[in-house]
């Protein structure tokens, strides 16, 4: 089950939308919640790109070209299941039902933030309705932590599995080369979902590494590799099935490659025109994994025109709504500088929290209240 | 009760720890069979099982993320980096990762583990078996540092840091490990971190030190007494979150005070607890504020005991301080 | 002479460097086509092509380490960390490799290298795009570090660590790249490492600062001048090594000092800028030593601006110092 | 030519001494240097295990197993190539002509040691006459310099080579995953030799990674990858030979994996026998590769029971001579703390220099003379 780069990616949805003899185990009601989630993805990407043009928001990362990816991967575990992800995963905590506005609250640093808006944009935390684990801007660094999860399930007895998602820039860190070893040598219940989308910012995927793609690199780890197209959520679906039935079973770790394309800029900070071939981008735009599914939900008869409209409507709706929600949501106050570096507020900090409202007391400040410190 | 060298407290501890509570383990390199370079955690893969007491292949980086994913996925993991000077490709998961999860996630996540290691010099270590690295982790918001410097502190403190809901860097002072004895009790107790120890009174001169520092700074306190300058130490034990008043205190005490480290002076620990005081009781000082440390190069090996403090430097300084 | 901003005259600083001496050569994270996140490399593969300036896979390790090598063997390699944030995946390669092996093999070989990487906060990046992480590095023997604060100072520096034996972290100041403008001379000149630059002269209260918090201290600065308090302000610039006596000098002009920076407080540089006065000149103070830092937390988002020491914050510590 | 573990590694000295149809291209007096260097290697580690357990020097490391790795690799490399070794390959510097008592300068930490005796024993540093590079004792670090070291020949063409050594523990190190990739992408003249000698400390090589050895690694950085024989002198000529010729003809890096065995403890703070099967240790002692090398040399008639014994004297005297020589050289003095920190001695350095100097004149000191700093 051993692939690489230069043998195909594992298929199902055919460009016309046919799927061949493999048979769909995902009901209709998954399937539409699968497309329903990637046209929310796009809504969200189309919402925060005008909020940070417009300067309400400082940044955004655009998924346009991963949808498949995130959501067919997604619909493959169980909302008991502990995720790992990127800045570029979200449409799996979507698909789990994570509501668009708890997001939002991330993406505008407000008071309702789960991080009480200490962290940038796009750098979610969930636990619930599922398990979608802190995000960090450090790449690599949730691989390991990843394995130590999966090896917590394993010692306990437990079927739950993890899934830790990274990019193909993300496979030269430290992390990555940690955790494969330490989840080959432990057999530990974790899913490695490398979305090689053919760059790292600037740098291209055949300049990140000399090897034949990214799922031969298991090899070096005793971890199996499957190459799988990621632009087709039902293939996607099927590798991290089986990747979590392994799992499950106790036959230990996989590493997908899905091999996909970032359709739009790093970041919104980003301008890609200065680095990527435009022909490159034309092609990958023929195969929007969008456009992809689409043809296949067709051919089963629940994809519509009228249907797309309704549903492009109430995903943007959804979205809207929610940053205006988050918008009008009060920022974080003062006192959430200080809070949660630790359990207890040690004195130190208490004493500089004080300082600190005192001063704004004294001096004045903008959004800093006149109250007392309240830890 | 039992006399112990500090790494049998350890090693008890441990194993008072593993027994408690069977969200307890404890990995690293080499610490299963062979039961750790030092022996700390002797008999814990016999007692515990491979489940809970195993060797990891040679990465630090693995071994910090994975403990802060055991961590946050309901164990109590304590882990063991072989020499304090291998820390640093663990760098970035501890100061990156385990010291801000709490905080960027609004306390959804957190990473109750021990990262247990030793440090200092006085094993002809040279320039990798022997630094003191606590001044890297006590920049970092969200980690606790804890240094013990008798058998009797260092399980109660390690059996308080396993309990910790925060990341702890537990710093052994391996010159001590077999040097120092003394009563340990038995079974489950507890010192509580963020707590100073009053090792001696005096009222001349105020004295800051931790680990093996202490019983340096003991003789020198000794020496110093016969010429009738009486020596108030202070082990801080818990270098972060620091009893800040309890060190201002007994700076206040004496106006007095020497403050003693292994590490480089450069921006050390030690310039933090001079630098407290000068912000806080200068007006009560009657000296300058000393520090007694290793020199800002690299550890060397052959002449380490002149890069160690010793008691002719510690008393040296405690003189001059007194004789202001 | 031209006006260039920070950014700019970094990148020209570059150019003249590579111009000058074709062993020196750039690499990092998106630093060849791109320009770099921040654009300090733009133009560099165009002149001088893809052998002399480069793009790496995404490992900070493999980029200090690389450079070490190519050190050793001859070359000047100036490296880029794309933020001082994920630096700390090289953490091991600077501190124990970078800085020590010259004095590990007796000088057989050395590492004269530069390491720029921008930090700091103001540019809403929250934990992972604002952090100061100098003490880490102000803590390791072997290193030099060097903080720009002006276009002129930011080549002249960058000129100067270029040409250095030994190897140099070079943090620039972000918040200032295209704030900061000035003229900055045509061609090669350097500004010596090791040298304080004085900012403004007064007689009232010494504030020692660098990097971005310089032009925050002068506008305090200038509002406690009307006040009838005159500041004698510091950029100390190279961190380390640092001009001590020069510290001192200044410190003992005034008898009141201010010390700013952006990195939390605990174990920050500040303390050593603290205990070194507070052990040499402490007689000459005439009031607590103060500082102005960032918090004892990890850098939050949407309230970096309370976060970050501005010039209430400073100027209420001149206030209070000069009033003491 | 990219083989696994459970193929059967490069071998050409059949344990009967035998090469088949293999052409030694080494000259009668080159076979000789390389055996006589394996005795001075196996004389050099009984004389430290010897110094080392009378007190008079603090740590050594055995290499009994390991000869043949080092050497045969060294006798493929010239004088103007860079090495990049661990602590366990100084038989590499001995082929060279490096003369012991250097190192013996080293062990004692003297004053005529390179560093000045302020490494541990066993961290060599040469630079004449051949560029051994200084050894450090955090593991893996010295990969990606090796890489630089490389790409800085490559850019100034230059046709000389890197060559890294370092264990199966090393392969899990960060550095292993950042050189790797590197030298992959950058094709740079480097050669990787993991000496697998089955134990990292007390870690055995099979608990220290799920892949199928060690040589497989390269795959996953487009590094070819082989497997030799690490007992047998010729295999090790042969490998390194090739993958320099590699190397110096541009076609990039190479990663050896030699097979092998560590005789002895980890160093002389090591007790195997509380981690070490007894049979495994017997099976190894059969494959000896002083032995097995013997057996070659001794068919080829360049090898006699009297010539062991005048070499194995030969060898004994030389080091036991640089022993004597290095112990009787003084300790560094207490200048040597200070310098070499930086090209130029900074003031604070110099402060700190004379205040020690001036504490030693005070209150006196066993070793550090009553002068002045001298800096
Ligand atoms: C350790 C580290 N180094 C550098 C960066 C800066 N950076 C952010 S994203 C990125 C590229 C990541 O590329 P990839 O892993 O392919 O993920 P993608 O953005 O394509 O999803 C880089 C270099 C970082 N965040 N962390
Ligand atoms: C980063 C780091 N972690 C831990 C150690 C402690 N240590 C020294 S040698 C060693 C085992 C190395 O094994 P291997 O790479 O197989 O080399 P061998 O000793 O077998 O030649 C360990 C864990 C170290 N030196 N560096
Ligand atoms: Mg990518
Ligand atoms: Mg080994």
């Amino acid at each position: 089950m051993q692939s690489t780069q230069t043998s195909e990616p594992f298929r199902v949805i055919q460009s016309d939308g046919s799927v061949g003899k493999y048979k769909v185990t995902l009901s209709d009601a998954e399937l539409i919640q699968c497309y329903r989630t990637m046209l929310t993805v796009r809504a969200f990407d189309d919402v925060c790109m005008k909020l940070q043009r417009s300067g309400r928001i400082g940044f955004s990362v655009p998924n346009k070209g991963i949808e498949a990816c995130q959501v067919g991967a997604a619909s493959a575990l169980r909302n008991t299941d502990f995720f790992f992800p990127s800045y570029r995963d979200f449409g799996m905590a979507l698909y789990h039902g994570v509501e668009p506005v708890e997001m939002m609250h991330n993406m505008f640093g407000n008071a309702k933030d789960a991080a009480r808006g200490r962290q940038m944009p796009v750098h979610f935390s969930f636990v619930d309705p599922i398990k979608f684990f802190s995000i960090s801007s450090p790449i690599g660094t949730h691989l390991p932590q990843a394995v130590g999860a999966a090896r917590a399930y394993q010692l306990r007895g437990e079927d739950h599995v993890c899934l830790t998602s990274f990019g193909d820039g993300g496979t030269s860190s430290l992390g990555f080369h940690s955790a494969l070893n330490f989840a080959g040598v432990w057999k530990a219940p974790v899913i490695f979902l490398c979305q090689n989308n053919g760059w790292a910012i600037s740098c291209p995927s055949s300049e990140q590494t000399a090897s034949d793609g990214f799922a031969i690199k298991g090899v070096a780890y005793g971890v199996p590799g499957v190459v799988v197209d990621g632009n087709d959520v039902l293939a996607m679906h099927q590798a991290v099935r089986e990747a979590a039935d392994r799992a499950r079973a106790g036959e230990g770790p996989t590493l997908i490659e899905a091999v996909t394309y970032r359709m739009g800029g790093h970041s919104t900070s980003d301008d890609p025109t200065k680095y990527v071939p435009k022909e490159e981008l034309a092609k990958w735009q023929e195969r929007d994994p969008v456009v992809r599914f689409q043809a296949y939900l067709k051919k089963r008869g629940l994809w519509t025109a009228a249907l797309e409209t309704e549903w492009t409507q109430a995903a943007m709706e959804r979205v809207t709504a929610a940053a205006k929600t988050a918008e009008a949501t009060e920022g974080p106050g003062l006192e959430t500088i200080f809070s949660d570096v630790y359990a207890e507020l040690p004195a130190h900090l208490r004493a500089q929290g004080e300082a600190a409202f005192d001063l704004a007391r004294r001096k004045g400040s903008a959004d800093a209240g006149d109250g007392a410190f309240p830890l | 009760m039992p006399i112990l060298t500090l790494i049998q407290a350890v090693n008890d501890g441990l194993k008072v720890a593993m027994r408690e509570d069977e969200r307890v383990l404890v990995f690293g390199e080499d610490v299963g069979p062979k039961g750790g370079v030092f022996l700390a955690t002797e008999g814990l893969t016999t007692e515990f099982g491979k489940q809970r007491c195993f060797d990891t292949p040679l990465s630090e980086d693995g071994i910090v993320g994975a403990a802060i994913g055991m961590a946050a996925n309901g164990l109590r993991p304590v882990c063991e980096i072989q020499f304090q000077d291998f820390i640093f490709p663990a760098f970035d998961q501890i100061v990156s990762e385990a010291a801000k999860l709490r905080y960027r996630s609004g306390g959804q996540y957190t990473a109750p583990m021990v990262i247990r290691t030793p440090y200092g010099g006085g094993i002809r270590g040279g320039l990798y078996h022997s630094q003191s690295g606590e001044a890297y982790f006590t920049h970092t918001p969200g980690l606790k540092v804890v240094i013990p410097s008798t058998p009797h502190d260092a399980k109660g403190l390690l059996l308080a840091s396993i309990a910790d809901p925060d990341p702890v860097i537990f710093m052994e002072p391996k010159a001590l490990y077999r040097h120092a004895k003394g009563e340990v009790p038995a079974g489950h107790y507890t010192v509580p971190l963020s707590t100073l120890r009053t090792v001696r009174e005096g009222e001349h001169v105020t004295v800051f030190c931790y680990g093996s520092m202490v019983p340096v700074v003991e003789k020198a306190a000794a020496q110093a007494a016969e010429q009738g300058i009486e020596c108030h130490i202070v082990d801080l034990r818990t270098l972060l979150p620091l009893d800040e008043q309890g060190v201002l205190e007994a700076a206040r005490k004496t106006g007095r005070v020497v403050i003693v480290h292994e590490a480089p002076r450069f921006c050390g620990y030690g310039a933090e607890i001079s630098a407290m005081i000068a912000e806080n009781v200068i007006e009560y000082m009657e000296a300058p504020v000393r520090r007694v440390t290793g020199f800002d190069t690299p550890f060397p090996n052959t002449l380490e005991h002149h890069y160690l403090p010793d008691e002719r430097r510690v008393l040296d300084a405690i003189e001059e301080v007194a004789r202001f």
